[in-house]
């Protein structure tokens, strides 16, 4: 069975807390996300998302406070605009959409996390690995055919 | 006849010392059409308008200004598209609209390099042939018009959607694997000006010096994203790219979905792109 | 561990272990390091002034200029001040981590040609590294040199170098040490403002005497106008440059002040040598 | 004067290809590259010059120099990689073999020798193609080249009628290729047609013209970007950095990796501590051509332009360095 490598980026001030309510709750959520704790949902710029998927990662999810809740009063808005537009970006490039996901979870949803997440890893498990990488990166990853790719080895 | 005019608008500008320095183009002994700086009255003869005036002026604009001090006027000539990025310039803070003296110059399309009768791909679908912010406008009476030649824009676009992920993965990584990693696409953008690249950290944190084919795809998705609402369309960075990388269709691409998810166009007006402000009322998305 | 024998890959550097590192002030440490396969590389090669590239494995390497030609047992010490990566990296590192070493790098001070003359030293910040070699060596051979005046800056006392070493300085005979910072703490008695002032005040001679001068380059630059003004002639006086540099033994361009490579013809250089550059230095 | 024909050499390439990586001009979205070739009909046989230059196939944009297997307890390996591919390189122009001349002189005369460059250079055989016409952008005859060079070539084929004139040049050129199917003709060659030639400045015109405000001119419009030195074929300046490639459980993998870099890049001199000796792009355009034209042969011997025009070709802003060469000799026009 395929396990997705699924990097999640809570925001600490409701998304984390949200997450530890669901694991205190005994809401059950899948064992291969990975999370990584930010300061806020805006914090996580384009660069990191594309960085994530070049280290092998399969599936992206941010999670961040509702609008109109950030501890930073602006930085979900920022979010919010930015992730449309990097998933058309990648789709462009050959990523399915599907892939990345932004949603609002606040610190009191631990419910909604865990559906969320659930959610958001069947779909990656419906895709499969994601074909992304050319080489693997320590890890057995499938690669995108290289002698199509590269003309040059080496 | 374009040419006569802003010669003698040069001339004035520089004997009433309105300005210190005209950016416009000249000839190469080559023959060549390229980016050329002015400071006296009687070097305007040099200037030249003509069917190859192809760069993006207004990327000169931010450190011509900075070399003057903090007193002198530019004069720079510009085309309408080329006014896109001067609006996006200014409404960045990043020039001083006052110090800009605009030679608005009416455009019928400039050329491709190698292929002298096709106009280049972003003229043939211009319908904005008067420049968007002036301070002189130089009006195209007669200039000579080049047949528009149908513009193969389908061949690129239709037959890419119906691509599967995988296929487009290895399409751009076919064309990234070519990249050099030049920079001329970064360098010769007006609005692509970080004092040190994103890209370009010695401490490799995002790119490392190596250029395995992988780093090349970050480095273009990362430009073009950080372009995203504010690339004009000027497609320069596909005109100097060595190795017709079709950088701009990322560019193109990214302006749609602006366009599509905000009703936003880069440099119409002097308005920052959506990405750099705070959602309003009917923005609110996710 | 190395599979080739060293010489012929010249890009291969000595696995060199970290003996001892001790703090010479904020942001500077001391990392002694001994060459375990150096096959016998030991450090009388190391000539004053010379500098080798030390690599912080997983994040580059760097040129810096050798801090002593005296260890009993045959290691090399060097002074690195935390600026870029490869010091960050190089300052996370414990006894008994591993670095790379490539080096002698560069010329040397001509120390023939210093002897029997009164020498002056001038020292400003990390730039005194590579001096205290030099103050090393006349220590060694004290008869072989006259008068020595060794002029020492720094922004503050905490970043003075070597200051364990001044008792024995002062105690070197016929030497004398005068110290200068920017800033002054509390306990600063001594004199106070650029090098350059400290310069004037002392005032060395001119005659039979010949001068180096090491630090940033501003300060080079500076120190060697007064020192010009003193009357010391331009083959008398010494300077080593800082240049960015990637490989060290001439091959990768970067270092190249006019037609001149750091790396190779220098760092040492005299006035009278970069007087006729191309290029400025500074 | 041996002659063979297009077909012989044909099969010739086909089954040399096995023990050989054979590296030729490709054509690839209207861009022809020297890349090594899948297949034979990729080769391209009537082109001007490439856009990149084979300077590539000896000292690559990137190559890994060594292996780091770092654990931190003071058993840090370092295992060399030393390339072994042997190649064929097919078509090479005249100007580009003068510019594999140049970095002979840096990468192996000059002591200590570069390991990485000898072991690529003693593996590969240069099959060069004179030049029938010059481009609009070459001077090689200005600065001691000519279309039909031999120089650094083990083997020359000049184009005739179907076929080609072969010119075994090298010890290794005849060895490689003593069973090419040729037939003897005695057959006279006229030398391609010789363009009119450029002024080269020499050393006391480049020191008296150091400090002249033509820089400032000439370098006004450069955008320091680095596709002059990327695509010339004896620029030669780089950059060595470890990059980590992996890693589990306290130990990391990475790799030393060598890779270009130009002086005209704005960070090229900046020093720890920010000072930055060359900081505007006229002391960065002024430091490029005189390093070709006289730092150069003073460090080397040999001047570091061959005159194959390519920075002319890519300049997005059409500096020219005929242009600045002419200007220093003649003054500002």
């Amino acid at each position: 069975m395929f396990e997705p490598k699924i990097i999640a980026f809570l925001c600490t001030w409701c998304s984390y807390t949200g997450a530890d309510l669901a694991g205190t709750s005994r809401k059950s959520s899948p064992w291969n996300i990975r999370a990584i704790r930010t300061p806020c949902s805006g914090r996580v710029s384009p660069e990191i998302i594309i960085k994530a998927f070049d280290e092998g990662a399969d599936g992206v999810i941010v999670l961040g406070c509702h609008i109109g809740e950030c501890h930073y009063d602006s930085g979900n808005h920022r979010t919010a605009k930015r992730i449309p537009v990097l998933k058309s970006l990648m789709e462009l490039v050959g990523l399915e959409p599907e892939r990345i996901r932004l949603d609002w979870v606040s610190a009191s949803e631990g419910d909604k996390f865990s559906k969320v997440v659930t959610e958001f890893n069947e779909t990656i498990q419906a895709l499969g690995p994601a074909k992304w990488l050319t080489k693997g990166v320590g890890v057995d990853v499938p690669v995108l055919d290289e002698t199509k790719v590269l003309q040059r080895e080496g | 006849m374009q040419t006569k005019l802003l010669q003698e608008h040069a001339q004035m500008l520089l004997d009433t010392a309105q300005v210190e320095c005209v950016i416009g183009y000249s000839l190469s002994p080559r023959g060549l059409t390229r980016p050329m700086f002015i400071y006296r009255g009687e070097d305007v003869e040099q200037l030249v308008w003509n069917q190859h005036s192809s760069h993006n002026l207004a990327k000169y604009l931010r450190e011509k200004i900075v070399d003057l001090g903090d007193t002198g006027k530019v004069a720079v000539v510009l085309k309408p598209c080329d006014t896109k990025s001067l609006n996006v310039l200014v409404a960045e803070h990043k020039i001083d609209r006052l110090r800009v003296h605009v030679i608005g110059m009416a455009c019928s399309g400039v050329v491709k390099d190698n292929n002298q009768e096709r106009l280049q791909d972003r003229c043939v679908e211009c319908e904005m042939k008067q420049p968007l912010v002036y301070d002189y406008l130089i009006a195209a009476e007669h200039t000579p018009e080049v047949s528009p030649g149908e513009f193969d824009q389908d061949s690129w676009q239709t037959e890419f959607e119906d691509y599967s992920s995988e296929q487009k993965a290895e399409f751009w990584l076919a064309h990234f694997d070519r990249c050099l990693r030049c920079y001329a696409c970064r360098q010769v953008c007006p609005v692509c000006d970080c004092p040190t690249c994103l890209f370009e950290r010695d401490d490799s944190l995002w790119v490392g010096p190596g250029s395995s084919i992988q780093e090349k795809r970050m480095f273009h998705l990362g430009r073009a994203y950080h372009l995203a609402g504010r690339c004009t369309g000027c497609n320069e960075c596909e005109r100097v790219c060595p190795v017709n990388i079709p950088i701009s269709k990322i560019n193109q691409k990214l302006a749609q979905v602006i366009e599509g998810e905000f009703g936003f166009r880069a440099g119409i007006e002097a308005v920052p792109s959506p990405l750099l402000t705070v959602v309003s009322g009917k923005e609110y998305g996710g | 561990m190395i599979t080739r024998n060293l010489n012929d890959n010249c890009w291969l550097p000595h696995l060199g272990k970290i003996s001892s590192i001790d703090n010479l002030g904020p942001e500077i440490k001391l990392l002694r390091v001994h060459l375990a396969n150096g096959n016998g590389h030991s450090n009388e090669e190391f000539q004053p002034g010379q500098f080798a590239f030390i690599s912080a494995f997983g994040v580059g390497e760097a040129p810096f200029g050798i801090a002593s030609i005296l260890t009993d047992d045959g290691s090399l010490e060097f002074a690195i001040q935390r600026l870029g990566n490869v010091t960050t990296a190089l300052h996370e590192l414990a006894v008994g981590d591993l670095i790379g070493v490539r080096g002698p790098l560069g010329n040397s001070f001509p120390m023939e040609k210093l002897e029997d003359k009164n020498l002056v030293v001038i020292g400003g910040g990390i730039g005194g590294a590579p001096l205290r070699p030099v103050i090393q060596y006349v220590n060694n051979n004290r008869n072989k040199f006259g008068e020595l005046t060794i002029l020492w800056a720094a922004r503050s006392p905490s970043h003075l170098m070597f200051r364990e070493d001044y008792e024995s300085w002062r105690n070197i005979p016929n030497t004398n040490l005068h110290l200068t910072v920017d800033q002054p703490d509390d306990e600063w008695d001594g004199h106070v403002g650029l090098i350059t002032e400290l310069l004037d005040q002392v005032n060395p001679s001119s005659k039979n005497a010949i001068a180096i001068t090491c630090g940033p380059p501003v300060m080079i630059f500076y120190a060697d106008k007064l020192l010009s003004e003193l009357g010391f002639s331009p083959d008398n006086r010494y300077v080593t440059l800082e240049a960015r540099m990637h490989c060290g033994i001439g091959k990768c361009g970067r270092c190249n002040i006019g037609e001149k490579l750091v790396c190779v013809d220098g760092p040492v250089f005299s006035m009278d040598e970069v007087e006729n550059f191309l290029e400025g230095y500074f | 004067m041996n002659y063979i024909r297009q077909e012989d050499l044909h099969n010739w390439l086909a089954d040399i290809g096995e023990e050989y990586r054979l590296t030729a001009p490709v054509e690839k979205d209207g861009v022809i590259l020297y890349e090594p070739i899948q297949s034979l009909d990729e080769i391209v046989w009537d082109f001007e010059k490439p856009v990149n230059s084979i300077k590539e196939i000896f000292f690559p944009q990137t190559e890994i120099l060594m292996e780091l297997q770092i654990s931190g307890n003071g058993s840090d390996e370092i295992k060399e990689v030393i390339p072994t591919e042997k190649n064929i390189l097919l078509n090479v122009r005249p100007c580009d073999a003068h510019g594999l001349n140049c970095l002979d002189a840096m990468f192996l005369d000059d002591s200590p020798p570069d390991v990485y460059y000898a072991a690529r250079r003693q593996n590969s055989v240069v099959m060069g193609l004179s030049c029938s016409h010059m481009g609009e952008s070459c001077f090689c005859t200005s600065v001691g080249g000519s279309p039909g060079d031999t120089v650094g070539m083990d083997v020359m084929l000049s184009k005739y009628e179907e076929g080609f004139l072969v010119e075994l040049l090298t010890p290794i050129g005849e060895a490689l290729f003593s069973d090419l199917p040729v037939t003897e003709q005695v057959i006279e060659v006229e030398s391609p047609f010789e363009k009119g030639l450029f002024p080269v400045p020499n050393e006391e015109i480049l020191k008296k013209s150091f400090d002249s405000e033509l820089w400032g001119m000439q370098a006004e419009r450069c955008i320091s970007c680095r596709i002059c030195a990327y695509v010339c074929p004896t620029c030669r300046c780089f950059d060595i950095r470890d990059e980590v490639v992996g890693g589990s459980n306290g130990t990391k993998q990475a790799n030393r990796i060598r890779c270009w870099d130009s002086c005209a890049s704005e960070a090229y001199r900046r020093i720890a501590g920010g000072h930055n000796p060359r900081a505007s792009k006229i002391e960065r355009l002024r430091n490029r051509v005189l390093c070709k034209l006289y730092y150069y042969p003073q460090q080397y011997g040999m001047l570091s332009c061959v005159g194959c025009g390519r920075c002319i070709d890519a300049c997005p802003v059409g500096m020219d360095i005929t242009e600045i060469m002419s200007v220093l000799v003649e003054g500002p026009a």
